[in-house]
């Protein structure tokens, strides 16, 4: 129905996932299969950028609990950035920033994975 | 000011339904950080009558009253219902690093995102009322 | 698929209203131009039973109904009702250059904007029922 | 509730007028309104550009045929530009346009106007 997408730009040791539309259960999915899709190549560090997402549910951000616990067995490192007021309070409720960082936009984010 | 909808239980309905609200918010001075947070309410309302209720008629009935202060919106289904008292407050530190259901979320958001919260089940069926408050129009300054 | 939407005849509800079918559209193959034409319709229909109902209980019925190739839209009021076989056709001859009352386009309006119209009027009320058809979902070729 | 609003630009010898909003019965008077005073100023030309407003009612477009009209007593010149593909229709099914103008956009209106 609604037409998700993701992005997924890689760097050399990083990733940026841009996604588009409503992250229910599929576009969660769809943000997860990705990871896992770099993660397959060794990639464990993410910056996921929410500009074209202005509407969450919970259950597709269930799924990107699952995608930070992966993250984190491998060590690696996931930043979320561009998120509106509305879906940062959201992870804020949800405690997801004690796992996850949290960047006014995607350049800030990779300023620190580029220097870290 | 009274808005009724009835929509079916399919796919993507609750981000039709919120768009319902934010047409309704002409009405009010809720700012647009707060409209937020009332569709995000509504569409885990709708997405828990859907995944939980079990309703024969797959309907969800909803009715939006706007006040001067105030716009309440209620959510209902004719589901099996559930025990309110036996859901249990998700915690992240209980969900990640573990193997546990990862859900569980939707009642603590809408607790956040609205300003009063009450909900009744039964085997009838569920329905939550939610509230959020507003600015009164025109009463901005405290010299009114 | 079927939707129901009460709302109450105050000011610029029309337009809330229109942003129903917005939403609903996704269910659809209805072009941007075809949405902007029920659109259109459900606002005609709309100020009707505003101004001309005298509804005691201002409010505005509607049903939607999503079919495979074509929405139907129902917009009933509890109004006085009217005489459909006694509404004129304007000509916009008869209303430029002469004394006349400019409006009276609604009904035609909306017998151009969807593909079938039928109205029921009496002394409960009036139901005006307009439906638009759009191509089924994967059949635009013609060897299905 | 809707803010409508109308922008004048008075040229020599023509004015444009650029609505944005809902041009139900308020948005149709204010339009007249601006149409008027500019009438009182002995401008009888006017562009109304309707890119801003997406949405029309009947009652709206009432009041535009008075315009119309008034223009016409004045043997003065109306034209409509930027309209939606719905609008477009709308003032044919009414037959608006045997008495007022339609053009893609602004420019080729006042090339017209400039010249004619
Ligand atoms: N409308 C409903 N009908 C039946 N049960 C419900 C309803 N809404 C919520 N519940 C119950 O409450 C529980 C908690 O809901 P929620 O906090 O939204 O999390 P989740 O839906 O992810 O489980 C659900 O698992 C379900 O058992
Ligand atoms: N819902 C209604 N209730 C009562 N009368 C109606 C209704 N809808 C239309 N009418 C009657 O039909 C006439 C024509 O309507 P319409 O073509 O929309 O033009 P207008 O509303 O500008 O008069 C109205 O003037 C009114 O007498």
């Amino acid at each position: 129905m609604t037409d998700f997408h993701v992005d997924v730009i890689k760097s050399a040791d990083y990733a940026v996932l841009r996604s588009h539309g409503y992250i229910n259960n599929l576009g969660g999915e769809k943000i997860a299969e990705e990871c896992y899709r770099m993660m397959d190549q060794s990639i464990n560090r993410f910056i996921v950028n929410l500009d074209g997402s202005k509407v969450v549910n919970s259950i597709g951000i269930s799924i990107l609990i699952e995608i930070i616990e992966k993250v984190m067995e491998k060590q690696g490192r996931l930043a979320f950035s561009n998120l509106t007021p509305t879906i940062a309070k959201t992870f804020r409720i949800m405690g997801l920033l004690q796992y996850a960082e949290l960047f006014e936009d995607e350049s800030a984010a990779a300023r620190i994975f580029q220097t870290g | 000011m009274d808005v009724f909808l009835t929509v079916p239980m399919i796919p993507d309905m609750e981000l039709a339904v919120s768009k319902t609200a934010d047409a309704l918010s002409d009405y009010t001075t809720l700012t647009p950080d707060q409209i937020d947070e009332i569709k995000q309410a509504l569409i885990e309302a709708c997405i828990n009558s859907m995944e939980h209720s079990k309703s024969a008629d797959r309907r969800i009935f909803m009715h939006f009253a706007v006040f001067d202060e105030r716009i309440q919106v209620q959510v209902s289904d004719h589901g099996v219902g559930f025990d309110v008292s036996r859901v249990e407050t998700p915690r992240i530190e209980d969900k990640i690093g573990r193997k546990t259901r990862k859900r569980g979320w939707g009642l603590k958001l809408i607790s956040h995102y609205m300003d009063e919260v009450s909900i009744q089940s039964g085997t009838t069926g569920t329905s939550i009322t939610m509230t959020k408050r507003f600015k009164v129009r025109g009463k901005d300054s405290n010299h009114d």
